[in-house]
């Protein structure tokens, strides 16, 4: 059984947001336009956020994408009253929207701050419907959405090695963000697989993940040589 | 039980309000599950093309679903962005699909400054400017035509010049990217092209505020460059920069400094280096000239780089200036010094200032003192494209050389006689000039002023014909690397979906008028379309007997082999093979280029490199500006120039964003979706100030404000920042233009209090000596 | 004879606890037709949230929670007035409970509701809120928080009700209008001594029943917080915490209450200063408590000094929330606390100018717990604020005129002050108690020994 | 009022009773005559069983795509024309199928079996890889003479899960959601 998770190297990363755009792209996420940015609504299921230490001029700083982080513990399943979002066999945290009632108590039990809230009918204007996504499911509104790893991409990869009868894999699945990364910082894959890069990279030492005193046991690392 | 009067009515007033319910909740967004009405196959495909978005012209492959583009990635073939791909690239689908494209051509029918327009057929639109053009035209005299082209790339930029040859007019301003490094290449080695630097050779790259990773010629190629390994460990990256930028959070180390001392740095560093005795003396002394003293040929003495560098280079002087501390700037030097392939990198930002060119000679000092020149991992000059066909190959005398024609922001509109027909070509000076009223005027005094613009922008309201131009994912094009990038690359745009809308490529729109208009037009004008054009050139690359079309990396290491012996493997036995191969991998490349020929490091008749050339000498002391011993700059007050500190006590910055730059951004939303990745800001335009700034002018992230100089005013969002310097305002340049339909950022132009105060001595556009102030609004 | 007659001739106990049902001031036609509007401008204001999803709310990312939710908590801690004490009252067989217990149900019963409506405007997706019961996930305590409400509820009600049945029973046979309604409610009572016996056992059973169920309502709801690992959510002391505060904001609302219905009604002969002094002193051993508690949480807090827990304390007690943090403090102990503590002070004045602020500060509790977390979570730069907008406001405004409103209705039906009780309590108690007081007294050990 | 008086609480709890009813089945009925996503209505009365029994057509004559795609596919009227240039019946269909497929936009079929959105199924790996017959979630609409007005077997959530549960594959949320 796999146990899909992702690295992303911190020394690679440049902030360069193509991960960003490409989630975008790939998932279907409308745009929320100035009046959600200002009032904070904006939905990006891949964030790159800055973090910056010191003053000037001894100053430095380095960006850190954050996409869900499909905790294998995670807290958000835990208090969903309808089943909407569960972890599935594979390690996938998935976020049912025809089921989610909006309550957004995931939302709150996210010590990562992932989730998202449609605050507005998801706005896709009619001239850009053709560019959408037909994998992915255009969100109503007054439901939760987050990272799903791409696991549209899963199925077809799944359904595609067995129409061709082969195990799945390595490069047969990856996420749009992991396939978009002008420097390779992102990597992902099976982390329970010793062939695959994921595997080796999340035992570096320079590996570590975000709020690990939690004990919700993020699937995705980071690497970075500072600490 | 018998139906009484009351319980009959009771029941339809009950049975009515349900009725009305039912209906209505339907109109609720809470509704029942949304069913697709159709079905599709859903069939996917990629087609490979570029990217057009900016000069990188970094290779994509476009997933389409049963013809739709649903996706733009990377392509993984192309030898500089191999498979990678900046966000911008991957918002090019929303340029495609903007509700607000224009459905056709558009003729004005309101009185100036009005908005009314009504749609008009394609051939009668052609008429009225072929007309407009044939009667422009008067014998004996020049044709009073002008053109503005925001985009010069390929067949297109050559269409252009070429049809200006027709018309015989040279009034052609282009809205590029020049960074004077062309100028100072041609002064000091003689070359009349860019330099390329082989960031990716190097072991140690010294940047000055040049935005590798953020607007640079070639992001992608910098990104790849930034974690190659060279000689089995890995560059060291330093950004020398008046904030932190994304470039200086990427490197290994970053150097804050204060703005508009480039040059005094690398003076120091030159210092240290000269003290150590760490640069190459012996090739110094047999290549390089103007380095000792030396007297010219009517017997004048000259001082030397040297001797001026020993006088005004003392480390503590530098460090006062700068900003950089003594250890810093003595340390940077030996490792800059020590390095076996180091190369300094400079941009716009050194260059786009009043005394940039000094500061970018003293830099450019640096590589040619530490014989940095013309090798892999230093200073190289893109490899020779084979000759390309086109509309611009015979050149007539005196036509207009696209190359040197200078900035739209600051030289237009021209003084003298206006044209009686202006063509705008990827150009929106309203918006991009400092003065959006002069550029109206001009535009209005003008009798045919026809706009390109696939979009209602604010250029396009003051025109009178507005002839759409496909998006580059609709139509045929090529575009070379830039000059930046080390070998030359020939991508190939290609539609990937056929025109959505009833707009027509402008380069078909060229040739249609140069047929329309006969005789020597009609003949220049030889080819069916932009199409047959590309095609042509692919066919010629088929016969230039080197190259290949885009091939995996593997395979692009092995040509390079195969090639070094002199073997050349054609793809296909017929040129149309070999052009199909081209198409389908998205363009053309020459992997084996032999740079250390000594070509690319001086093409001067004595075969020696400059430093400091008698021409640039020259325009310095002509320049008008206090120099030190002639051609050194002196750090003069600005202060002193804007009415001092009590006035305008903060120093303005404006920076280049990647997703920003070169415009069009405001277009693509998911790019403003994501514009700061340092402060989280979106969907408008911000100035970045120090807490300590911050607490001097009473200010907070988020307060608007107003930033206001001698020459003019701005207004943008406080965004506090601990990376930015104190006393000095930066601000994100290239969110002016706006175009209503969806999603309109809060943008502002910072050109407006910036002016259009141009470098005597460059032609280059000065935007970093500014005073300003801040003033909450 | 109209009803107004028919009242007018009954001896002083039911004429004045049943004058509300068949005299209506224009004053209190006023105030329904204000509180009808208030209310309905709330159901104005759910249809445009409705329409244009919960972006008409000022909630944002990570300020998933807001007025709702606060209120949610606010109204259910509310209701802890009535059930809770009265049972608590009954059990403990304190006499003075005899006239305030009725009123104090109605509160539970009508806030509860109320209360259990607000995370549904919460909902973004209120049209699938029956997935809840549809496809119930064990371990969410937001399901154990509907289970336990809704037990609550109906242990509340039938609370309320079992005890009304005799003076509802009372009004049938006097023959007030509607009388479909009461021939209906009363089911078939006659007050007989073994109907009397029976219905006492019953109000036992329920009043012992129903104090575990009430503490269990306010617990889940301090769970649904410190079940989350958010900083200053995730804290073991919330369940005993959120009860205390119930309890505390519950007596408030009931003094409150009460001195409105005595002065509307005229009911100062059961109402009395006695009644607001115990109740008093109930305030002050809860706002003790409150306090007690309040410094435990934010003590372990700032003891732990955990860092995210650290940034959520500070700005609470130095921050942006230092104005809502300190009122709170102010609202909910040194103001009912100097009140109060004083004898004085502890009449009916005093009593409702503390209850109010109470009431008010319980409020801003919530607040305090509700968005100062939500606006510092554990990963991301505290720079998002919270503005509630009008539509919640109005939703706010809405549902507090809607509850009072019908608390109005419901004195204009049924009394609202326990008639058969006061009656049970001049013909037996009297004498009950001295019997009782006696046999708290020592024995005479002389007779004892013989 | 005496009206009040005459009504007895029996007859007036059927009223009430009476009245929910009416207003339950006018929600019902405002719902239904206003539903955006309503009957399905065919250009052509279709003849299935004309088609796969009397002329034993293969399914995949016209649904061309069920063996490896998400979607089997409806037919265009261009791919009926294929058959039926001229008219081969009497049929005042065919007549009306071959008046409508020479217009320049001749209507298209409309899918019966439609699923949401948000869930995703795959025609080829329920009948190519799985062998599932049409006949699970189609039901007789080989057997029909005419375009029917909705669906044969109604799919919902359970129908989908109880099938997976019987022949024992895995049920996984985002195997089907997306």
């Amino acid at each position: 059984m796999a146990r899909w998770g992702m690295v992303i190297d911190l020394d690679k990363c440049n902030g360069c947001q193509a991960c960003e755009v490409a989630c975008r792209s790939e998932n279907n996420i409308a745009v929320g336009g100035p009046q959600a940015a200002s009032e904070h609504r904006t939905i990006s299921w891949m964030q790159v956020r800055a973090e910056v230490e010191g003053e000037w001029p001894d100053i430095r700083s380095r960006f850190v994408p954050q996409p869900c982080m499909h905790c294998d513990r995670p807290p958000c399943t835990l208090v969903c009253p309808v089943q909407a979002t569960s972890i599935d066999r594979e390690g996938i945290v998935n976020q049912i929207y025809a089921r989610c009632i909006g309550c957004r108590y995931c939302a709150n039990a996210c010590p990562y701050t992932v989730k998202f809230f449609n605050w507005h009918k998801p706005d896709h204007p009619a001239s850009t419907e053709p560019g959408l996504n037909p994998d992915v499911s255009v969100r109503p509104v007054g439901v939760i959405e987050k990272c799903t790893f791409c696991s549209h991409r899963l199925q077809k990869a799944r359904e595609m090695a067995r129409v061709e009868t082969r195990p799945l894999r390595e490069q047969d699945f990856t996420t749009a963000c992991a396939d978009s990364c002008p420097t390779g910082a992102i990597v992902f894959g099976n982390l329970d697989d010793p062939t695959h890069r994921v595997a080796e990279l999340s035992r570096d030492p320079r590996a570590f993940r975000l709020q690990e005193g939690l004990g919700t046991e993020p699937k995705v690392y980071y690497l970075s040589r500072r600490d | 039980m018998a139906i009484t009067r009351r319980s009959f009515l009771v029941g339809a007033a009950g049975a009515g309000i349900g009725f009305g319910l039912g209906a209505l909740s339907h109109q609720f967004p809470l509704a029942s599950p949304h069913v697709g009405p159709d079905w599709a196959p859903n069939d996917e495909t990629f087609v490979a093309s570029t990217c057009l978005l900016c000069p990188a012209h970094c290779g994509i492959r476009v997933r389409l679903i049963d013809g739709r583009p649903v996706r733009i990635d990377g392509n993984p073939l192309h030898p500089v962005s191999q498979g990678g791909l900046c966000p911008k690239g991957r918002a090019g689908l929303q340029l495609l699909y903007h509700p607000s494209r224009l459905k056709g051509p558009l003729v004005r029918v309101g009185p100036p400054g009005s908005d009314e327009f009504k749609p008009i057929g394609w051939n009668a639109a052609l008429d009225r400017v072929a007309s407009a053009l044939s009667s422009a035209s008067q014998p004996g005299g020049a044709t009073p035509v002008e053109w503005m082209v925001g985009d010069v790339s390929g067949v297109c930029g050559d269409l252009v010049a070429g049809f200006c040859g027709v018309l015989g007019t040279t009034r052609v301003s282009v809205d590029d990217y020049r960074d004077g490094s062309a100028d100072l290449l041609g002064m000091c080695q003689g070359i009349a092209t860019a330099p390329a630097f082989d960031l990716a050779g190097a072991d140690m790259v010294l940047s000055f505020g040049a935005a590798l990773s953020e607007a640079w010629w070639s992001p992608l190629h910098a990104a790849r460059a930034r974690d190659a390994e060279v000689a089995g460990r890995s560059a060291r990256w330093v950004q020398v920069d008046t904030r932190l930028s994304r470039t200086a959070v990427g490197a290994h180390q970053f150097v804050a400094i204060r703005p508009g001392t480039f040059g005094a740095l690398a003076l120091g560093l030159t210092y240290v280096i000269v003290k150590e005795g760490l640069y190459d003396a012996d090739l110094v002394a047999r290549q390089v000239a103007g380095w000792e003293d030396w007297t010219g040929a009517d017997g004048t003495p000259h001082v030397g780089y040297r001797t001026l560098v020993l006088r005004h280079g003392r480390s503590d002087e530098v460090s006062a200036r700068t900003g950089v501390p003594v250890a810093t700037l003595t340390a940077l030097a030996k490792q800059f010094g020590g390095a076996r392939r180091g190369v300094a990198v400079w941009d716009q930002g050194v260059a786009w200032r009043s005394g940039g060119m000094a500061d970018a000679l003293a830099i450019h000092a640096l590589n040619t003192l530490t014989g940095r020149l013309g090798r892999r991992g230093g200073l190289l000059v893109q490899g020779p494209m084979p000759g390309l066909p086109g509309p611009a190959e015979q050149k007539a005398p005196g036509a207009v050389d696209l190359a040197s024609a200078p900035l739209t922001a600051t030289s237009w509109p021209a003084a003298g006689s206006d044209p009686k027909v202006l063509f705008l070509y990827h150009a929106n000076p309203v918006a991009s000039l400092p003065d959006p009223d002069t550029a109206r005027q001009a535009l209005a005094r003008v009798p045919l002023v026809v706009s390109f613009s696939p979009f209602f922008d604010e250029s396009a309201r003051c025109a009178h014909l507005i002839l759409p131009d496909h998006t580059y994912l609709e139509r045929w094009q090529d575009a070379l690397a830039p000059a930046a990038v080390p070998s030359p690359v020939w991508g190939v745009v290609r539609p990937v979906v056929k025109p959505l809308v009833n707009t027509r490529a402008t380069g078909d729109v060229i040739l249609g008028l140069a047929t329309r208009m006969g005789g020597s037009a009609a003949a220049w004008a030889r080819w069916k379309s932009v199409e047959d054009l590309v095609h042509e050139r692919g066919l010629s690359l088929a016969g230039a007997g080197r190259g290949s079309a885009f091939v995996d990396r593997f395979r692009q290491r092995e040509l390079g082999e195969v090639e070094g012996r002199g073997w050349w493997l054609p793809h296909g036995q017929k040129p149309e093979e070999f052009w199909q191969t081209i198409v389908d991998s998205g363009g053309w490349f020459d992997p084996l280029i032999d740079y250390e020929d000594g070509a690319s490091r001086s093409q001067l008749p004595d075969g020696r490199v400059w430093m400091f050339p008698a021409e640039a000498r020259a325009r310095l002391s002509k320049s008008g500006r206090a120099l030190a011993e002639g051609f050194l700059p002196i750090d003069e007050s600005l202060e002193a120039r804007d009415g001092g500190p009590r006035d305008f006590p903060l120093q303005l910055i404006p920076f280049r964003v990647m997703t920003l730059a070169s415009g069009g951004t405001p277009l693509m939303p998911w790019l403003l979706e994501h514009l700061g990745a340092l402060n989280g800001s979106a969907w408008e335009t911000w100035i970045e100030i120090g807490p300590e700034t911050a607490r001097s002018e009473g200010l907070q992230s988020g307060q608007r404000v107003r930033v206001e100089s001698s020459r003019g005013r701005f207004e943008a969002t406080v965004r506090v920042s601990p990376g930015a310097q104190p006393g000095v305002v930066s601000v994100p340049y290239g969110l002016h233009s706006r175009v209503e339909g969806w999603g309109e950022p809060n943008g502002a132009n910072p050109l407006s209090a910036v002016g259009r105060a141009v470098d005597p001595v460059s032609g280059l556009p000065d935007w970093q000596s500014t005073r300003v102030r801040v003033v909450r609004i | 004879m109209t009803d107004l007659e028919i009242v007018s001739t009954l001896p002083q106990d039911e004429r004045v606890l049943l004058m509300p049902l068949v005299r209506t001031t224009k004053v209190f036609w006023r105030w329904a037709a204000v509180m009808a509007a208030v209310a309905l401008w709330g159901a104005v204001a759910y249809v445009y949230q409705l329409r244009n999803g919960l972006g008409a709310t000022g909630l944002n990312t990570p300020e998933y929670w807001g007025i709702y939710i606060i209120c949610f908590v606010f109204f259910i801690g509310i209701s802890h007035a009535g059930t809770l004490i009265s049972a608590i009252l009954r059990v403990a067989n304190a006499e003075w409970r005899r006239s305030i217990t009725r009123s104090a149900e109605f509160i539970t019963v009508l806030v509860i509701s109320f209360g259990a409506v607000q995370p549904i405007l919460d909902l973004g997706r209120p049209d699938r809120v029956l997935n809840i019961f549809l496809h119930s996930q064990p371990f969410s305590p937001l399901l154990w928080d509907v289970l336990s409400i809704t037990l609550y509820f109906t242990a509340s009600s039938i609370y309320l009700y079992v005890p009304m049945i005799p003076d509802l029973a009372r009004i049938r046979d006097l023959g007030l209008r509607p009388r479909a309604l009461y021939s209906f409610v009363a089911i078939g009572y006659h007050d007989t001594p073994a109907a009397r016996q029976t219905l006492e056992r019953i109000i036992g059973i329920l009043a012992v029943a129903v104090i575990p169920v009430a503490v269990s309502v306010h617990t889940v709801i301090g769970w649904i917080f410190a079940l989350t690992l958010k900083p200053m959510w995730h804290s073991a002391i919330f369940g005993p915490y959120f009860v205390v505060g119930a309890i505390f904001s519950g007596i408030a609302a009931l003094i409150i209450a009460m001195a409105i219905l005595r002065r509307v009604y005229h009911l100062e002969a059961y109402f009395k200063d006695v009644h607001f002094n115990n109740m008093g002193l109930l305030l002050l051993v809860t706002t003790v408590l409150w306090f007690y508690f309040t410094f435990a949480e934010h003590l372990t807090v700032w003891y732990g000094g955990e860092e995210s827990e650290l940034a959520t304390l500070y700005a609470k007690l130095t921050g942006a929330f230092a104005i809502p943090f300190w009122t709170m403090v102010a609202c909910c102990f040194f103001i009912p606390f100097a009140l109060m503590a004083r004898r004085k002070t502890r009449n009916v004045t005093g009593c409702v100018v503390a209850s109010v602020a109470v009431v008010i500060g319980m409020w801003l509790e919530r607040f305090n717990i509700v968005v100062p977390t939500s606006l510092h979570p554990r990963l991301q730069a505290a720079t998002v604020h919270y503005t509630p907008s009008w539509v919640e406001l109005s939703i706010m405004a809405g549902t507090l005129a809607g509850f009072v409103l019908i608390y109005m209705i419901a004195t204009k039906f049924f009394p609202i002050v326990s008639i058969w009780e006061i009656q049970e309590g001049r013909e037996l108690s009297v004498h009950e108690v001295s019997e009782r007081v006696a046999s708290y007294l020592p024995d005479d050990l002389a007779a004892v020994e013989r | 009022m005496n009206v009040d008086e005459k009504l007895g609480p029996t007859r007036r709890l059927a009223l009430g009773a009476l009245t929910v009813l009416m207003a339950v089945a006018g929600f019902a009925a405002g719902r239904v005559t206003f539903n955006p996503n309503g009957a399905v209505v065919q250009p052509i009365q279709f003849n299935h069983r004309k088609h796969v029994k009397d002329a034993g057509l293969d399914c995949s004559t016209c649904h061309q795509y069920y063996a490896d795609h998400q979607h089997s596919g409806l037919p265009d009227l261009a791919l009926c024309t294929g058959c039926h240039q001229q008219p081969m019946t009497k049929s005042p269909e065919e007549a009306k199928l071959i008046k409508l497929a020479t217009t320049a936009a001749p209507p298209a079929f409309r899918k019966l079996f439609r699923l949401p959105d948000h869930a995703y199924y795959s025609h080829r790996r329920h009948v190519t890889l799985a062998g599932l017959p049409c006949t699970t979630c189609h039901g007789a609409i080989a057997e029909t003479t005419a375009p029917p007005p909705g669906p044969l077997v109604q799919v919902v959530m359970k129908t989908c899960l109880d099938c997976h549960a019987r022949r024992n594959v895995p049920t996984n949320c985002i195997a089907c959601h997306r």
